[in-house]
């Protein structure tokens, strides 16, 4: 073999094992990093509604704390690689949405935006080349937001509070009304958006359950979902 | 000239081969035969199953024991046929032959099995016997072929794939209340039956799990209804009465 | 091979995928309107009694408007090729017969026939060996009808309307009586009707909650359902 | 008592599902009659192949072509066995029926035309086209059922592993070796003609990579004897007999 | 299930696991034995024509020791049940098989016949409801037989006998003849039939070798093969 | 070959074909005693409370029974080679674990320590090198612990039983936290860690259902989940 | 979910629909032109050495003809966005490589370059970011010459030209010298290139058989494969 | 989750997982001192019989260079936890077996034993429960001695040394002999063990066409196989 190609293609190979390397201990720290946030988010599900703000004082500085991850993966990835190493951390940056996107909705009742989202985790316009966060992944997270909103509503009404299902109900509708604009190509986002059926039936029979039970006030006397 | 005739001559080989050829063509032929019986065999069985479930489901005044005892008796009606067909196989699996054709008939009679014993627990509420598969597929005494206790087992094992969906349609029914918790019980049984042989049988392990499955299923049945009843302090045939007059007047 | 036949063979393979085309580009349009369909009717789950007439004055046209495209695809499949390329669209055809089916029992609670589905998607008769509406696509559209009747029977009494339920129960039971009339093969309609019992199971339950509160009055003095 | 009988009454609704179930019931016998014929045309067609390889390696005084002229008139007669079975299934098959169960007789089919371009081969030297295929299977000039493209070209396609198998056994044949050379050539035509065909079909393109090893083993073998018959330098033909004149006498 | 019924089940599963074992134990044996057999037969691949005889003897009296385990399979197999058990044993007896194929070819220079084979291993014609040799089993014999030959063809040659290969091709081709007649599934003796021209082939190169360089007398010079 | 050689490889081959016989006898003991022990416990799904201690006393010496076994395959393994066999009784090991833990949780209501697990089971500490409890096997029992109390969850209240899933629940979470705490490498383990939300998801169902309907005492009045 | 994101979103996802579409297109004919290439070079196994070159001329112009191919993509491709979507064409690119390897090696009896290759297929270093030739691809491309070439030694062989098989013998030695000193991972490149084992024994079985025979030069006498 | 137990079983798998790092960095090491050696040696297939001393000078200290990742392993791996950790290197030592194998047959044209392997490679007998060489592993190697001398048998014919062969062909014999009285089961050894008949016939070939051709001494007037 001409000993330049062998040269630049042993250098090429060297270098793509080295930086996976790299990358899969950034990595290995992101994933670390949402655990622990996905572990204290999981206490709402056993939490009063008067506690919930001071445990989303506890998530969102670690939140916050991601951007050193997304900082040192941006200066790893060489740069137009963005697309070829992205898999790696696809499912730590999936969950870290999910945490955002769930404070968000205990704190404000609202979904949170995809400029937010970047915003939280530190993530630069400029990277796009080296680090992005694609729509895929912001949609796996707001999937994942739903499936654990579903939870809730459920145990809402075991902690007593039967308003929340209502207000799930509501926020729900709308980011499934969402869901169905989009032209989803048939891959897991796909697979995962039919499941969402599912989670809002749930939801639904909480709604019922309550209503029938007049645990709460009449729909009319409700708050309407936006039209 | 001087070919050494001696060795194996090529005549003397074509004629043992001549042998072998018909007899390699004889098993091939009746292995098809088998396999198409088979095939008659699982069909009619399938629709043997579609019946009863579909007699099960009636709308009727018919008390449950009454309508069971009737969809019995269609049902054996029905078997009956698939008997004939097991019968005419007999000649095809006399003495040797049988088990060189086991797994040929295997999927056949396991699925008549299933139907057989949906049928028998209909009328007698009871796991069907061996012996009494056997002597369904006799002729005066003297068996068709020997049963294996391995599809016999198999095909009693997919019976509570049968039993979750009767008890799931039997739910919104008059009566079909207790008829779920009945089953469940019933179901629970046979796993427990069932589970020391897995070892034994190849292939009852797997079907063990989907046993386990559909009695999940009739449990969480059971179990939506006991937590619907508990909220009312009345007896659940009270109760029946209650919605039925309330829905059809 | 002789360069003769290997034209022939080429000019066959590549008409065939052509058409494949063809028909591809008519099932993304009908894909496109049946999912508007699907996306208006699922309004029914948070609509009043009232206000259903005005929805499906919404949704008739549209339905009638898949008739370009079943028109199109009559005019495409050759002669006697109707099973050949039928899979191509039987998820379409099957979200529509699902549309007209809940169209027909919400405005006069009846179980809509073939020849009304035909005579709506305006398939004609004499297509029937290029396009026609085969037993498995309507059965098919029927048990998404009970899935989704199961989920209204829930969400109708969540908004007052106690009588539905009731409606429902009857009507589904007629229909699954019909369904016990058939051998299935194990196929994906046979699991479809494995799953109607559990739907006809949860709407009972909405029928028991009902009944035992008291919420419907006795029989006598209930109104009609709307014919 | 005011049922409200106004809704798909139950009456309505049996008499549409009556029609419904006939309809699947008379699909699903259909679909099993055609799967057994299909299953008895592979069998007999397999048949045909192995009739043909015989015919082909008997040890025999008659020239290649002879004997090759002999075993596709053999073939042909067996063949005719087949094309009456698939004549007799084209009323299950008419109009729409066929597309609705060209799976489920594709086996068959595809089996019928390996054989049966086997025999054509033999023959003629040729792959048989698609016309002649779609004529043995017509009545008076009236098809049977459209012949699928896919199943035309699947067929051929296996054709290419029973040629490697009569080069293979060809070659300790006088002239065999010549044989083999042709057949390589023959499988190499095959190959590049199927690779542009091969993004259509579907199934073809794993088919030619079998095709692919087949050509490889031929290649092997036309290679062996190559390296053989270089160390001499007479003619093949004078090679060959002199070995015949030492093995034989 | 009653627990008549259930003692009876286990009862006949248990009875069946100890055939099994049993039925195992004499495998074991059978399999060690006729190791032996094909060790020792390996030998004439390095010994020269006149030691065969000798090697012939040492062999002979382990394959007829081979009757005591088909007496034992024999007497342990229920009647009729021959077909349920025989895959257990098959590969021991297409190894004896081929022993006792080879010991033949060897001495006598004929095929051995399926009686012949089964006064060596002792089966008895009226045990055939219970152990036999099926055709099947006598063919993969065979067919390891010519593998074997076309190894030998080489051998010979290496040894310095140039006889060897001609009559090894003759009897091979007449044993083609005969397998050709079959009509096969597509099973292992399918594949291994197809593998048999490859030897064939082997044999016949060897033969080609041989007579052009002359190395073999003219026919009618050449001492006949031993009966 | 080396004489020597030959004869230590071979005597190594064949003690270890031995052992492993000697040792898959002692594992079908193994797993038919914890057969039955599982098959006891299944009996919970439909036992009332009050009988439930007469099954455990049931239960108890069958467990104990397990040290004959485990005494024999610590005295089979020759010295350091418990990892080279423990595979094979794994499985029993772990429906041995399962089989104590669920003992002493309806015996307890707690968690079974791996002491306790080594006690009941009889395995030494200075047997390590040839038999051990590995914490691997230890949390495969405990998953499948859960997966049954998710069952028995349901049928407790299908038997009238409203406090058993409230126990369950908190029982359940205390697990879940812990399991969530330790560092799972992407095995078995951790799959069936992950599906162990599923089972957390279904007593929360059920725990919901029963509060809704005021079947337990409110939450603020029942004993809360350790924090 | 907020509507500058829900567009921004969709937008998105449709134009990576219509994207795959548009380089779908031009990989279809990518695919049929080195179809077409390979189809040409497959003839080289019937042809004898003086008509090379003249196939050679008709395969160049094809292979130059794909730079038409490499500049629709590089135009399609997003900025940055090489890595997402390589994989579309990388099976057309590896069977690229190839042809051009094989006409350099007939033409040169030289190992084609990297650059030669980039040039040939029109690859434009400035275009990087959006098409490029990766190691890997070129890689791929090599195994699958050194396949065909131990395919051409045999049949050179059988058309009565003993040279080529030592011409290719030396070239592939080189050839596998060269790849075993590339750190693969364990992949489909590494599996691949265990493979290579076996084309270069088979070529050193056709070496010894012209060798043994004298139909070459002895080696001595032969050009020597550089140490 | 009790405490201790959570903290002994956190450490364990925390501790393991660090083990297999350290352990998987020797291998690596190992392997590329392995890759060093099979590539050297894979030059004997082109050296002529004068120049083998010299090359095996120059791999005899690559291979005592395994020493220290031998030492290494010993001491990484905790006590009793030989065969917990194996797996790892088997390959590597297995190739390390086959070259020393390979430099003893090509030095002395005898087999290498245990004990010799075990002191080139500075394997302890004192170390057995952290590191030791199974039989396994020494046969493994010993096979791919066997595949690469019936590959030397080819290629030393090229080079015109037509003794090699024979000497090969002796020295296999009686390998093969001596795995033929070995009770392998049916593992992956027991296979290739199988495929070593294929290497053995491809020898017997090349001693046939060198016999044949008369370019070695007649049979008679060679060296003798030990019996
Ligand atoms: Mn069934
Ligand atoms: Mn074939």
């Amino acid at each position: 073999m001409d000993q330049h190609d062998l040269d630049f293609i042993n250098s090429q190979l060297e270098g793509d094992i080295d930086l996976r390397e790299k990358i899969k201990e950034q990595v290995h720290e992101f994933d670390k990093k949402t655990r622990t946030v996905v572990g204290l988010l999981n206490k709402v599900h056993g939490t009063t509604s008067d506690k919930i703000p001071s445990l989303l004082d506890d998530v969102r500085p670690l939140l916050v704390d991601c951007r050193t991850i997304t900082a040192s993966l941006a200066q790893l990835v060489p740069q137009n690689q963005f697309w070829r190493w992205k898999d790696m951390w696809s499912n730590s940056i999936r969950a870290a949405v999910f945490g955002a996107a769930l404070v968000e909705y205990l704190g404000t009742g609202t979904l949170i935006t995809v400029v937010k989202v970047n915003e939280i985790l530190g993530i630069h316009d400029e990277w796009k080349d080296r680090l992005a966060l694609p729509a895929e992944d912001y949609l796996h997270g707001l999937i994942t937001l739903v499936n654990e909103l579903s939870r809730l509503a459920v145990n809402a009404v075991t902690l007593g509070n039967y308003e929340e299902p209502i207000r799930i109900s509501i926020f729900v509708k709308d980011l499934f009304a969402g869901f169905s604009m989009l032209n989803l190509k048939n891959d897991t986002l796909r697979r995962r958006y039919d499941s969402l059926k599912y989670d809002l039936k749930k939801i639904e029979e909480v709604v019922y359950d309550v209503s029938l039970r007049k645990l709460v006030a009449p729909p009319g006397q409700r708050p309407q979902p936006t039209p | 000239m001087s070919q050494p005739q001696t060795l194996g001559s090529k005549d003397t080989v074509v004629q043992l081969f001549q042998h072998f050829a018909e007899e390699l063509d004889d098993q091939n032929d009746r292995r098809e035969r088998l396999i198409k019986s088979s095939r008659d065999v699982t069909n009619l069985s399938k629709k043997v199953i579609f019946l009863l479930h579909r007699i099960m489901t009636e709308e009727t005044d018919e008390d449950d024991h009454t309508l069971a005892l009737r969809a019995a008796t269609s049902g054996r009606q029905k078997l009956k046929d698939i008997q004939k067909i097991l019968g005419s196989m007999q000649v095809e699996l006399r003495g040797n032959l049988f088990w060189q054709n086991q797994k040929n008939i295997s999927p056949g009679l396991q699925e008549y099995i299933e139907a057989l014993s949906f049928a028998h627990y209909l009328e007698h509420g009871t796991l069907i016997s061996f012996q009494e598969v056997q002597e369904t597929l006799s002729d005066n005494g003297a068996p068709f072929f020997p049963l294996p206790m391995s599809d016999y087992l198999l095909g009693l094992s997919d019976l509570t794939g049968e039993l979750m969906r009767y008890a799931i349609s039997a739910i919104p029914r008059k009566g079909g209340r207790m008829k779920a918790d009945e089953v469940c019980s019933f179901v629970r049984r046979c796993k427990a039956d069932f589970a020391g042989l897995t070892p034994f049988v190849k292939g009852l392990a797997k079907k063990q799990s989907v046993t386990n499955q559909s009695l999940q299923k009739i449990e969480d049945a059971a179990y939506a209804i006991a937590v619907r009843t508990s909220e009312f302090d009345l007896p659940p045939d009270i109760l029946d009465d209650i919605v039925a007059r309330c829905v059809s007047g």
